[in-house]
């Protein structure tokens, strides 16, 4: 029997490779759609298979998959292939109206596969060193996704992104260097010392003053990718500029990533510093990020930059929630960045539609969707108030969480938290409500939108926020408790 | 309940029903002779009744049934406060049936059936007068509720029969706060019904008036009933003020005897009212209607101040 | 103090001083050079550490470091110069003297922050950390002071270089598979970033970057 | 089905609705089933979530705790006694609005009728919901559930800019207030971490811990139903939501914050403060007095309702703080008392003020107008709507013997009783506050004469309306039954408090019963008999038995002939329909009398005008003083933060570049 997990990963880099070669061919874009099935259906396999068996190591010990990042898999698989599905009809309508090649199509869907890849390589990975390699490589592949239209504002977005994630991985680069430096002091030179499973053993005798500083270097490092402020700047250019489909997987998987990077190495820090300064840094970048994110998303005219700027200020609000650590705020954190990735890539698709519809970006060019297509309008109505944490959905369950916690432990920082939530309400209520509704002449559309991933999305969300399931919750409480 | 009861129940009513024209009419006589005029009859409202009910009834091609009901309702109204306010005994059955608030509220209701029956043709005037009549409502009700607070304090209810008996019957004690609630209730009685420094009952004069403006349509019966309305609010009032501030001589429970002495009491006193009635209505002169907030602003004022009166000086008595 | 502790010293310090260099050079063509030659000190450096350790993966690191670092990515960014018709970086956004200031605080903050981190370490090349973190933050200030793309690719790639002196004075080089992958991505960033160069050249007429600066907010 | 409580039969009419609201959604095209079927099906559900209550009244608390919800905090459910008088005029009100919804929604109007359907019956349920919810958890999602269905109702006709604007500032509002009142809980929990209500309850908070979460449960609650100064969204929904929504929302919406502020400062909190009172009632004053003369002064009718309801939601203001000042000197009868008055008046509220909006409904569907200036006469046109419009204008003057009057009567009682206070300067503040009160009442009955009057009275303003006709026979059915609720809490109010009783008891331990049933179901005395009385139905009685014999006499003495004639026109030949009061004109006089209250932008005409014109737009200061300051303040922030985002990568890389430093120097561990 094959390996679940050698498929996980082999499915998207074979897929990518073939793409790359025979991308041009009337089956490409079902291939496309097929491998990514393919990589969820053996995720979720390989999910059940961990959740009963525990976990497991991969290739020897290069690759571990726990009960934490193998829920990171499921949902990057997931996400991977509704985004898939979305885009089949979304990118054949941007070749129509010829906006991209067929030799352009070729690259965007070989690289997304390789960009699953190097995601799914990040996850699971047992070794920090290729951590960052994977890292590295999604910024690649995404620096072609995002300067896909090959317009000057692409290009421009691409160069920043390329650039400013450079420069923040090379910090990390460092501090993963500091890290190998403060383990092979406990663990000798055998090699192990960039290995999970070795590290968080001996996470105790680490030594805390390389490990605060390793700590500076990755977080400023991954937090450049997750879009802390004040290292966010490439996220909007890059998240409005590029096509829709690699928005939502930036916005919905990148980030996630990224912060899945800070996480494992938080534990390491905070088994090494015992006093709560990764958390306290977590927190502090957290606030600052989700405040000015929500107060630049009052002046936003282009409606993808706009929720860009709101991820950026719910992966403060995240980062925030696991810098509090402790069992219910690393619960909430994890459920909240599940929601954010499951509702932003669904707001994407719709924005994504919208968008195509109206032949424009330009908020103030949108109007009316409800009566150019009531299923676009209601998706994006829908995802916008569970992106804005309305009950029932499932992303107020996990801010509910995150502000009692907070209430409780860190009470001054509730108003801060509650005048950013306000903020960001209105700003983007006020903006999506007149596009959603309104008057409009627009026209039709050559293809009939793929809007089933954004309300598959939109209803798991809203199951989360009224009855989240036991095997979920226990696999998120397991998630947590290794958090710290 | 007892039968007795009943009867002087209805006795009172019936009382109210004939003394009411009679005193509007003492004091026109009472006016016109302190304006040096030759006196109308002092029947002559019994007259103009009768004239009104033998006339036809002339509807404007406008007007509703809200209009034909109002009259009705208005008089309906009256006859209910002239029932319950105690004029005769402090123990008759319809006196638990309203307090001094629900008597405002009657008041209350029949000035909107009268003004939503003046706005019902829809002639300028009768918007005007609905509008005026609703601006001296508004002003007015507060300044009478103030007052009521202030008697409900010292008599520790609203029900108008303990009031009276708290005054009459019990130990005699000087309450300054009274001095202050007698005069606003004074100046609220005049707007309310519609004299002289608010509204002037002689005139037509279509810019001034309030209470004639709203009737301006109705003839017949149905003027008729107006009036004798007018005159039951009236008589309401002076009976509310006397038994609330001269509450000597109604009977206290429904012995014959009481009652006997009470009826001449309450002519005598309405008598002397009717008089201190004209004279004030004599000595002044009609304002402008935008003065009238100031009036009744000042009744208001002198209400409230009865209450803290009260209770600075009298809560600790 | 070891021949060979004292040849690694000597390496590092003209590792900050080819930083320096870099810093104040506008000639690109020269930049290019300096980077190799820097690369190359590098190689040289991690050689002498293998040498004196013994450690047989640091002979592969320094093999890859010349090869990658002070010959293929040079030859690419000539080969790219030349194609592109770029020779000088017009001005720098700061001025050269102001810069040069602002590296020596930064030196200073450096070898401080890496002081009690060397002190650990038992490496035989331990004193050169502060220098390898000096010369990283020297690349990202010429990042920040350059106008044009090419210089802004270099300090990128120069800032890798510091990363590589910090992973053999502190550790004695990464696990060599790790040190794989990170080549891997230097060069396909290197070969993606070329591929940038024209596509921006085509779309600006220019490779200076503050062409670059439409997407914002108003 | 013996076993099934009270509880499990809210629970299941909740789902009930949920299920005829996603009926609707199946087919969302097909009136007749939505209309003739589903509507009426909901109004069933809600007569017997109704009933359920009222057979639970005085009944022992039931709980349940449902699988959905968070994993360490699964739905609480209880239903008490306070529930159950908010559940009791959920459902009684929510019947007469369904039933009226079956004849009201048509085709072709704003969304498809199978969306309507679903967002009213959600709206439905999450409002049961709040009333049942027994955690901060379920409460929350309840909460807002009900915000977003019923901004989605109130935004219907979505296609005109100033209904959106009305939705946004609605929503945006409850939000912020949604925020207020986790805080509250927030607060409440004490840091325990058990956001279960009875673990609230259990918690014994120091005084400012209290005080805080009093407030901020006032700002929250206060928020949805539209105390001052959060207001303002409240006159622009109501009149932008279809009429039903507009009567669900402000008969029945605005009473679940009511209940919320019960629940917190009676239930929850534990402790209890005399300033306190002090606060909800000087809110609730000005409240009252602002809605009221707003009120008096609009010219749009459901405008005008909207500031009515936002003077009656002052006027329960005004019996909390009252409730809460005796409650805090321990003076349990007179609180029950002022209580009593506050439930009345929830209840009261729902029945006439639902009433009213149908009412406006009816005629906006006959005659597609709102403005006050084109309408009128239409009680020849529409006198089943007229009539029973006038019900609702008595009740909500306060006028007897409608329902509106005794709850007025019941708070100036409790009033009354204020000088019993053990504290000098309450003494006398609070009598004056009476005196506010009765100001209110009167200026209320202004704006009713007015909104009647100009509706219904006089003569058409505009031709078209001749073409009105009267409400169908299911739009009538709704309004009578809320007519004739309206009816029986004037008449019946010792029945109606025997049953709202059991809430009182339960949140201060005394209640009104004993005395109020020693006099019999038809006299109300709520101290005893001496002290004040009340018989409404003696009232009526009276009334209408002068008004019939009169009537009889004057035909049988005299005659009952009549004719009809032109109306007299004193002279002037141009006694046409614009003779009459404009609504502007009628309020004229408010307007300058309380000139400084309004901010007003007038025209006047001058002997030079070509076409003389007059025209008065009357503002809210709050909008002028609180909010587009508020709004000029978050954009100056904004603009200063979106400096951050330059368009240079260098200044980029250099924010990179200074944070990093500032770390490496500043954080140690």
């Amino acid at each position: 029997m094959i390996d679940l997990f050698v498929l996980v990963l082999a499915i998207p880099l074979v897929g990518g490779l073939v793409l790359a070669v025979a991308g041009e061919r009337t089956w490409a874009p079902n291939l496309n759609v097929i491998a990514s099935a393919g990589t969820f259906l053996a995720s979720a396999l390989l999910t059940a298979e961990i959740v009963a068996g525990g976990p497991r190591f991969a290739f020897g010990e290069a690759f571990f998959i726990d009960s934490m990042n193998v829920f990171f898999v499921t949902l990057t698989a997931f996400v991977g292939m509704t985004t898939s599905i979305f885009s089949g009809p979304y990118m054949r309508n941007e070749r129509e109206h010829g906006k991209l090649s067929a030799a352009r199509l070729r690259l965007y869907k070989s690289m997304f596969q390789l960009f699953m890849f190097t995601m799914l390589a990040a996850l699971t990975t047992n070794n920090l060193g290729i951590l960052w390699v994977a890292m590295e490589a999604a910024t690649l592949t995404t620096v072609l996704l995002v300067s896909l239209y090959r317009t000057p504002a692409s290009l421009e977005a691409a160069w920043k992104y390329f650039i400013l994630c450079g420069v923040g991985i090379a910090q990390a680069l460092f501090g993963t260097i500091l890290l190998y430096f403060a383990a092979e002091r406990v663990l000798g030179e055998t090699g192990n010392a960039l290995l999970w499973t070795y590290l968080v053993d001996v996470k105790g005798q680490l030594d805390p003053t390389i490990m605060a500083l390793a700590f500076i270097f990755l977080l400023v490092g991954y937090g450049t990718k997750v879009g802390l402020v004040p290292l966010h700047n490439w996220l909007p250019d890059a998240h409005a500029e590029g096509p829709t489909p690699v928005s939502a997987v930036l916005s919905g998987l990148l980030l996630n990533v990224a912060l899945y990077a800070i996480l494992r190495v938080k534990v390491l820090a905070d088994g090494a510093i015992h006093t709560s300064f990764a958390g306290n840094l977590m927190m502090g970048f957290g606030l600052l990020t989700l405040v000015v994110a929500a107060f630049f998303l009052s002046r936003q005219k282009d409606i993808k930059r706009m929720f860009a700027y709101s991820s950026i200020e719910h992966m403060g609000l995240i980062t925030f929630a696991f810098g509090m650590g402790g069992a219910v705020a690393n619960f909430a954190g994890l459920l909240h960045m599940t929601l954010h990735s499951l509702t932003k890539s669904a707001i994407f698709f719709a924005v994504g539609h919208a968008a195509q519809k109206c032949g424009t970006q330009v908020m103030e060019d949108i109007r009316g969707l409800i009566r150019i297509n009531p299923l676009i309008g209601w998706s994006l109505m829908l995802g916008t108030l569970a992106i804005l944490g309305m009950p029932p959905f499932g992303v107020f369950a996990s801010e509910f969480m995150i502000l009692t916690h907070a209430m409780k432990h860190h009470p001054w920082t509730t108003p801060i938290l509650l005048l950013a939530l306000g903020v960001a309400f209105a700003a983007i209520f006020g903006k999506v409500q007149p596009m959603v509704f309104g008057d409009t002449q627009a026209k039709r559309l050559p293809h009939a939108p793929a809007i089933v991933p954004v309300f598959v999305h939109l209803a798991i969300v809203l199951m989360l926020g009224l009855w989240i399931p036991p095997y979920l919750t226990r696999w998120f409480h397991e998630a947590a408790r290794m958090l710290g | 309940m007892s039968i007795s009861g009943l009867l002087w129940q209805l006795f009172a009513i019936v009382l109210a029903l004939a003394l009411a024209p009679l005193l509007t009419g003492w004091v026109n006589q009472c006016r016109a002779w302190l304006q040096n005029r030759s006196a109308p009859p002092l029947l002559l409202p019994y007259y103009m009744l009768h004239k009104l009910f033998l006339k036809d009834v002339v509807l404007a091609h406008g007007a509703s049934p809200i209009f034909r009901f109002a009259p009705f309702a208005v008089f309906g109204c009256m006859l209910l406060a002239c029932a319950i306010i105690p004029v005769l005994s402090t123990d008759l059955p319809f006196a638990p049936a309203a307090d001094t608030i629900a008597l405002v509220g009657v008041f209350g209701l029949a000035r909107i059936f009268i003004s939503l029956a003046a706005m019902d043709v829809g002639t300028s005037f009768g918007t005007l007068g609905g509008r005026r009549e609703m601006l001296v409502g508004f002003l007015a009700e507060p300044a009478l509720l103030m007052v009521i607070f202030t008697l409900a304090m010292i008599a520790q209810s609203t029900s108008v029969a303990t009031i009276v008996e708290t005054l009459a019957h019990r130990e005699f004690v000087i309450y300054p706060s009274l001095a202050f609630a007698g005069i606003a209730f004074t100046f609220v009685s005049f707007a309310e019904n519609a004299r002289v420094p608010v509204d002037n009952p002689a005139t037509h004069l279509e810019l001034t008036m309030i209470h004639e403006a709203m009737i301006l349509e109705y003839s017949g019966r149905h003027l008729a009933l107006i009036e004798w309305a007018a005159s039951l609010k009236l008589y309401a009032y002076s009976c509310l003020g006397l038994a609330l501030f001269f509450p000597w001589g109604i009977a206290q429970g429904d012995s014959f005897l009481g009652l006997l002495v009470a009826i001449p009491m309450l002519v005598a006193k309405l008598a002397i009212g009717g008089v201190l009635l004209a004279l004030i209505e004599t000595l002044n002169a009609k304002v402008r209607i935008f003065r009238a907030p100031e009036f009744l602003g000042t009744a208001f004022l002198f209400a409230v101040l009865g209450l803290l009166v009260r209770l600075l000086l009298e809560s600790r008595v | 103090m070891s021949l060979s502790a004292q040849l690694i010293n000597l390496f590092a310090a003209v590792i900050l001083l080819l930083a320096f260099a870099m810093l104040a050079q506008r000639r690109v063509l020269t930049l290019i050079n300096l980077f190799a030659l820097q690369g190359l000190t590098l190689a040289l450096s991690t050689l002498v550490v293998a040498f004196t350790t013994g450690q047989a993966h640091l002979y592969g690191s320094a093999a890859l470091t010349l090869v990658l670092k002070a010959v293929l990515l040079p030859w690419i960014l000539h080969r790219l110069v030349r194609r592109l018709e770029v020779k000088w970086d017009v001005e720098p956004l700061i001025k050269v003297p102001t810069t040069m200031l602002v590296g020596i605080v930064l030196v200073i903050i450096s070898f401080n922050v890496a002081l009690p981190i060397s002190q650990l370490s038992s490496t035989i090349s331990r004193g050169t950390l502060g220098i390898a973190l000096a010369s990283v933050m020297l690349a990202f200030l010429m990042m920040i002071t350059r106008s044009k793309a090419i210089p802004q690719v270099v300090g990128f790639l120069a800032m890798e270089n510091g990363l590589f002196l910090a992973a053999t004075s502190a550790t004695y080089g990464m696990p060599m598979v790790v040190e794989l992958g990170i080549a891997l991505d230097v060069l396909v960033g290197v070969i993606i970033l070329g591929v940038f160069f024209f596509q921006i050249r085509d779309q600006f007429d220019s490779l200076d970057i503050r062409h670059l600066e439409r997407l914002k907010e108003k | 089905m013996p076993d099934l409580l009270p509880i499990d039969l809210l629970l299941i009419a909740a789902c009930a609705w949920l299920a005829i609201g996603f009926a609707g959604i199946f087919a969302p095209r097909n009136l007749r089933f939505i209309s003739k079927i589903l509507f009426p099906l909901g109004a069933f559900v809600a007569v017997l979530a109704g009933l359920t209550s009222l057979t639970f009244l005085g009944g022992a608390t039931e709980t349940a705790v449902l699988l959905i919800g968070l994993p360490d905090l699964p739905f609480h459910l209880r239903l008490d006694n306070l529930s159950a008088v908010f559940v009791l005029l959920l459902g009684f009100a929510s019947a007469g609005i369904s039933v009226f919804a079956a004849g009201y929604f048509r085709q072709g109007e704003g969304a498809a009728p199978g969306l309507m359907c679903l967002q009213y019956h959600v709206f439905l349920a999450s409002m049961l919901l709040v009333l049942l919810a027994d955690d901060a958890y379920a409460f929350m999602v309840a909460w807002e559930g009900m915000a977003l269905s019923s901004f989605f109702l109130v935004t219907t006709q979505h296609r005109q800019a100033e209904i959106r604007r009305a939705g946004y500032l609605y929503l945006l509002i409850a939000h912020v207030g949604a925020i207020g009142i986790l805080l509250s809980f927030g607060v409440m929990t004490a840091g325990s971490g058990d956001y279960s209500f009875a673990g609230m309850r259990a918690q014994a908070l120091p005084p400012f811990w209290g005080s805080a979460a009093f407030l901020l449960a006032l700002f929250g609650f206060g928020a949805k139903a539209g105390l001052l100064p959060v207001h303002v969204w409240l006159p622009e929904a109501h009149p932008a939501a279809p009429s039903p929504v507009s009567a669900m929302m402000s008969g029945v919406m605005l009473k679940t914050a009511i209940y919320g502020l019960l629940r917190v400062s009676f239930d929850l909190v534990g402790t209890s403060i005399w300033w306190w009172g002090v606060v909800a009632m000087v809110v609730g004053l000005a409240t009252a007095v602002f809605g009221v003369l707003y009120s008096t002064v609009q010219s749009d009718m459901k405008r005008l309702l909207a500031y009515s309801s936002i003077e009656n939601i002052g006027l329960l203001a005004v019996a909390l703080g009252l409730t809460l000042i005796f409650h805090a000197y321990r003076m349990e009868a007179l609180a029950a008392l002022a209580m009593t008055a506050l439930l009345y008046h929830c209840l009261a509220h729902a029945g006439f003020k639902s009433l009213l909006f149908l009412c406006t409904g009816s005629v906006l569907h006959a005659t597609k107008e709102r403005s006050l200036g084109k309408l009128g006469g239409l009680i020849h046109r529409m006198p089943w709507v007229a009539w029973l419009a006038l019900a609702g204008v008595i009740a909500s003057a306060g006028l007897p013997p409608l329902s509106g009057f005794v709850s007025e009567w019941l708070l100036l009682q409790a009033f009354l009783f204020s000088p019993g206070l053990p504290h000098s300067w309450l003494n006398m503040i609070v009598p004056v506050a009476a005196a506010v009160v009765a100001l209110v009442a009167a200026l209320a009955g202004f704006a009713m004469v007015k909104f009647y009057g100009i509706v219904f009275l006089g003569q058409m303003r505009e031709p078209a309306l001749k073409e009105a006709h009267d409400a169908g026979p299911w739009e009538r059915a709704g309004l009578l039954w809320l007519a004739a609720l309206t009816l029986a809490l004037g008449v019946l109010p010792s029945t109606v408090i025997g049953f709202i009783d059991a809430a009182t008891t339960q949140l201060l331990g005394t209640g009104l019963a004993d005395q109020v049933r020693e006099h019999g179901w038809w006299m109300l005395a709520p101290i005893s008999a001496e002290r004040a009385s009340y018989q409404p139905l003696v009232f009526l009685v009276t009334i209408v038995i002068a008004g019939l014999v009169g009537r009889a006499l004057v035909r049988r003495l005299y005659h009952g002939r009549g004719r009809r004639s032109a109306a007299w026109d004193c002279g002037y030949v141009f006694q046409g329909p614009r003779a009459q009061d404009t609504a502007e004109g009628f309020s004229q006089p408010i307007r300058r009398i309380f000139e400084p209250m309004f901010r007003m932008e007038r025209h006047f005409p001058t002997i030079r005008d070509e076409q003389p014109y007059y025209s008065v737009k009357v503002e809210d200061h709050f909008w002028h003083w609180l909010y587009l300051p508020l709004a000029r303040l978050t954009n100056a922030v904004s603009a200063l933060v979106t400096r951050l985002q330059g368009g240079r990568i260098a200044i980029y890389l250099l924010y990179s570049f200074l944070t990093l430093i500032v770390l490496l120097l500043v954080a140690r561990p």
